[in-house]
């Protein structure tokens, strides 16, 4: 198998689908013969033609309120939003139609449809082409909201958004557009409302997605050269939330840290580290702390690398988790999940 | 590959005319129109019939919400002409979207009344199976079904359908960004949809003068290279021509279009309005004499094709629709709870049965309570 | 001092704003000759005519749009969204300009406008009537977000939020309106962005802000009844958070129920239990809980009562709080804040 | 009380020529218009040296985004009619409200180069101090700034102030709401506004034939009740004698207008695009015959009003400002991280301060590192 990127494998998925199921159809700004800024559309118009992939007036509330239409013909649209600031003209479509529909007809009209998002920054992007705003959606009954940090579940999960019978937001972490890994076609990984532990470790659980999962695996790297155990979870679906596999993971490691790039105020981590806390408090040695953006509007390119949540600044929190004042060194409590790793004591 | 070029390729359309399309006038007398002919005398009948019927529905509902039985109703007092007009312009597989003040509309569609009436009542946010009667739920936020139809009729047509979708908005809905996206996507795409504007002079207390400079809002299908049509709409007639005429363009792939009907809301904007604060009674009482249903019954009377006995048939059977949903929406079975839940995703989550428990909980325990 | 209803006292604020600073200027839907559909607008165009409170063209965008362009011209307007869910559609101007437009411009351009809300449910609303948007403005840096739960503050924070240099996102409980209360005219209350003690317990701490706080003093009284001291702490500023108070009160009862009415998934409530947490720890007895509307669409009017949070609900949350494991009675814990309470045990 | 009434009181402007109105043909001879005059010659040599500045600008500032010194640069070439003329129309006083890609324009206007560069160069969102050049930020989310322009223009001749407003936009961001909203309070504000709509037949990589069906994109005027202009966009002395007579018009209390300017995007979307997908280069070419410096260079020449020397001096202008913009883009100062705080908002909270201050630790203890 040749390695692939990850908006290779999103291409791939559009295309399995495309080819599949008559009803699906793709359509956005530049989706068409430019094949999306970011390529994920390559080739598709050329492949299955202007009825299946098209380029659509420029208007997102436009674009996802006629993919509401569509998904009641019985279509199975995938929209594009070009860059996640430019999904919030769509918001009002989002919340009080694309969510609500299913709802508000008793289940009789479903909205099969995907809003595909590429979402966060590090891309070097001017202003509003970095933004994060899963928050937004995932504080919205009635949409599943997931993200993908790998090429495979890249291609399986946007195989399976298409499918679901439920409204997705589908939000792609931009600057892993260029990550590469094995995909091969057809080939499903975990469903996307699972979470999926990409490392053990037992003294801390760092819980991540999308963009954030690269940097806690590299952040787990740089822990365990200095002998801690960092579990690193990686959450795929962010509404519905998978409980159970975050819950047991912390409550193996008994600490947890959240990363994500949005500003931490009222952001996604607020939920994790809030019901993460509800289910794990007894095992808990130390608060759920949060890693991310500021609460600052995206910074300009030149800024921006002081402002994602990089290795440094997870470590640093990693480092604030009240390691004095444990009872159990680390590697004692490995019990629970994964190979214990050598004790060490993390700088204060 | 896509050519620009420097000059355009084709001429506007029309302008709209300003004075509205009418075939019948006020006091009931036929008006030659150069492209509109008027409906035949059963079709003309059935509007009438359709709107006497609306009406008695539409008295009903105002009551009950009087009553308290409805959490709010917007009536179509007035603007029966337009409701009707629209809808019995429609085949049976076109599709209706509608908004919350078109209850005449669905009842006219065939909706049941009692479903109608759910969101008013606040049993739930949609009472009918969009699917069975090709009605979309009534909605709320302003302008935003009008994107919804344009999707439907685009995917029909793809799908080989010569379906139409006709929406219902507003005049203050055509401010909001949405009417002009829908509008565009609409020309665009050549998707067959018909816009229905009901002018009824009001956005709430906001006169229409406020809400476009406009001659008339017909005249906003220009910018988008589409058809408008302003109509007068208190002449059921007219509104039934136009819109038939409007949706078998659409459906020919001559392109979608604008219809303005010109008309006026006779009641407050609902039940909990107050029209006194921003409007004079003058202006109500001019509109009255321009009745839709008064002036179809001066037409057919005088053309000899109405008598009492069939002007009495209508009436009877608004009044047998009254009292049957007088009877239904006494039932004041409280809606399941449970049900709250039911229709959040297609499959239930673990977070939402667990919260179905909880509220099952709570709810088993205040029984006990009580 | 006559009892003044929120409803009046925001008048009031309006009015006298009209008549200190020429540069105030009030418009939206409705708001004209009708007072609102709420009547907080009522007679402000009689008395300062046409050119200072007017009806718009019905478009939140636009209104919000233009009240942005007013306040580049130095102008203090004040817009209404009729209600919460009808804000919506003016999400991207309220995202990508009104929080930005300070910081994009390096401070050269201030945005000194206020976008009051009603918001929340309770009043027998059909769709789209009784929305709790809270979390989608509370995430936004750049704006200040409050919510008032007296008229007092009502009257108070709605003049300070029309001084504000800084955008405000006025959230108003619209199910309070006809709350009455003393209202002074002219006199302030605590700044916007302090939190304040509503009521002194010292066994646990109910958070809450707009709607919820006459619920959770409702909740205190029954509390108190079967013997439990519940301070209540009424958040009014979301955006920025009063740390201190917060943290003060709950480091004295080490128990907190946070409350609103918004669903609790990733809503507001979220980053107060996850701040909570970071700061209060280890004065913690139990994880804080988070008690909301559930994570649907909001009910229509005839199941709204089960789904809005009640006392009985909130009670059941407190008695969750682990009351059986503690090692400290209540009352004896009563020396941070406020008398202490007869000790009584609250059902498992 | 407002008063509604059963027909409009008013007609609709007149359509937009569907021909563009055009001073000076392709080859530079004059072309005569019924209405607008041509600007005299002392203008004609300002709109050239603006012109050749500004694409001598437009270059430089192309080279150092292919050197990485720009994140990005969206080019102006074979607009400079329409920003050059645009700007110049304008009084001081006057509020420009540009986009991504007016960098001309700006400019044009006298703002610092440099500035005109930050956000592109990533230093910060905007480089220049709107309330000095009486410049609104360059917006990047389409046609969001239309609003902002017609609550400026509003709130000022609300004040007694007699400035207009000019906002740019480009053919694509006319389909977005925002810009129907704009269009609408503008006109019913009657608000001193023109709306100079750059229809450069490509957004990004979609044209205009399917951004929307009106013949041009002035005729979206008529749906608002306002005067659209349709002029050649490559026509720098039609552009600025349109826009000059629609800025007195609305300053004057005639109205706000659509001004469509007809031009071509010559270069790629911003130096990151791949044009050769979706466009023929032949197009380009065709379009390269049109161009409005050589164009306007004619004319002068063959009226005998520009000779070698001056021209000269226009290119010599233009070498200057490139070869400052080069040594002054060179500085490599990278902005502070501090500032990151400084304007979140008026004051600092403590919780900016806080992050502020650890983001100084990471920042010392990095350096440290290092
Ligand atoms: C997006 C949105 N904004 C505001 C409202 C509140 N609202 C409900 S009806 C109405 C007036 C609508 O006027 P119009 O479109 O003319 O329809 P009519 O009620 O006259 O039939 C307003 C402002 C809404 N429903 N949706
Ligand atoms: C609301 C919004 N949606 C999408 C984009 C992404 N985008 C940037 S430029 C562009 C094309 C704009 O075309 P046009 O308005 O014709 O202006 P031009 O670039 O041709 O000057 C798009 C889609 C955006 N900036 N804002
Ligand atoms: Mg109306
Ligand atoms: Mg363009």
């Amino acid at each position: 198998m040749a390695e692939t990127t990850m908006a290779q494998a999103l291409n791939l998925a559009l295309r399995d689908a495309l080819a599949e199921d008559p009803s699906v159809v793709v359509y956005g700004e530049d989706v068409g013969p430019l094949g999306g800024v970011f390529r994920v559309t390559d080739g598709l118009t050329a492949e299955f033609g202007e009825d299946r992939c098209f380029d659509s007036p420029l208007a997102e509330a436009g674009i996802v309120g006629t993919a509401v239409g569509m998904a009641m013909y019985g279509l199975r649209p995938v929209v594009e939003m070009q860059f996640d600031a430019f999904g919030y003209p769509a918001f009002e479509q989002v919340v009080s139609h694309v969510a609500k529909t299913r709802n508000r007809t008793r289940g009789r009209v479903s909205l099969p449809m995907v809003i595909r998002v590429p979402y966060g920054g590090g891309i070097g992007g001017v202003e509003h082409h970095s933004d994060s705003s899963e928050a937004y959606y995932a504080h919205t009954p009635g949409l599943r909201v997931v993200t993908p940090s790998t090429p495979a579940d890249a291609y399986s999960m946007l195989r399976e958004a298409v499918e679901s019978p439920d409204p997705v937001v589908f939000l792609e972490p931009k600057r892993r557009y260029w990550t590469k890994g094995e995909v091969e076609r057809g080939t499903r990984t975990e469903p996307m409302d699972r979470a999926v532990v990409r490392r053990r470790g037992s003294d801390v659980t760092l819980i991540a997605y999308g963009p954030t999962v690269a940097t806690a695996l590299e952040t787990a790297e740089a822990a365990a050269a200095e002998g801690v155990g960092v579990e690193v979870v990686d959450l795929r679906g962010l509404s519905p939330f998978d409980d159970a596999t975050v819950a047991d993971s912390v409550r193996g490691t008994g600490r947890a840290v959240v990363v994500h790039e949005a500003p931490v105020f009222g952001g996604y981590g607020a939920e994790v580290a809030a019901r993460v806390t509800e289910r794990c408090f007894h095992y808990l040695e130390a608060p759920v702390l949060r890693v991310g953006g500021f609460d600052i509007p995206y910074p300009p390119p030149r800024l921006e690398e002081h402002h994602l949540p990089g290795v440094d600044r997870i470590l640093d929190a990693i480092a604030r988790l009240q390691w004095e004042s444990r009872w159990v060194s680390p590697g004692a409590r490995a019990g629970a999940a994964g190979e214990p790793l050598p004790v060490a004591e993390v700088g204060a | 590959m896509e050519r620009t070029d420097d000059r355009p390729d084709q001429a506007s359309p029309p302008l709209p005319s300003l004075e509205p399309i009418r075939l019948v006038d006020q006091r009931g007398r036929r008006v030659d129109d150069p492209v509109h002919h008027s409906p035949d005398h059963a079709v003309l009948l059935r509007l009438l019939r359709g709107m006497v019927v609306g009406r008695r529905f539409d008295r009903q509902a105002g009551a009950l919400a009087r009553q308290g039985r409805l959490a709010v109703y917007p009536s179509s007092f007035g603007q029966e002409a337009c409701q009707v007009g629209g809808v019995l312009a429609m085949r049976a597989d076109d599709w209706l979207f509608p908004t919350y003040r078109d209850s005449v509309a669905l009842v006219t569609r065939g909706v049941d009344p009692v479903g109608v009436l759910t969101l008013l009542r606040g049993d739930w946010h949609s009472g009918y199976d969009p699917n069975r009667y090709r009605c979309a739920p009534q909605c709320t936020p302003l302008a935003t079904n009008a994107p919804h139809a344009v999707g439907l009729a685009h995917a029909a047509r793809r799908a080989g359908s010569d379906l139409a979708a006709l929406v219902m908005m507003g005049d203050g809905a055509t401010s909001e960004g949405d009417a002009h996206e829908a509008y565009n996507f609409a020309a665009v795409w050549n998707a067959p949809v018909v816009f229905l504007v009901q002018n009824n002079q009001w956005a709430i207390s906001v006169p229409v003068r406020k809400q476009s400079r406009a001659p008339t809002l017909a005249h906003k299908a220009i910018g988008y290279g589409m058809r408008g049509h302003h109509v007068d709409g208190n002449d059921a007639a007219a509104v039934y021509a136009v819109v038939s005429r409007a949706l078998a363009d659409a459906r020919a792939g001559r392109g979608p279009a604008i219809v303005e009907a010109r008309t006026y809301r006779m009641d407050p904007h609902t039940n909990s309005d107050a029209p006194q604060r921003y409007r004079d009674d003058a202006e109500v009482e001019r509109w009255r004499a321009r009745d839709p249903v008064d002036r179809l019954t001066a037409l057919l009377r005088a053309e000899g094709r109405l008598d009492d006995a069939a002007l009495a048939g209508f009436t009877q059977e608004g009044e047998e629709l009254a009292a049957d949903l007088r009877e239904r929406m006494a039932d004041e079975d409280a809606p399941d709870p449970d049900e709250l839940f039911a229709h959040v995703l297609a499959a239930p989550t673990a977070q939402l049965t667990e919260q179905r428990a909880a509220l099952r909980d709570e709810v088993r325990k205040e029984a006990g309570h009580g």
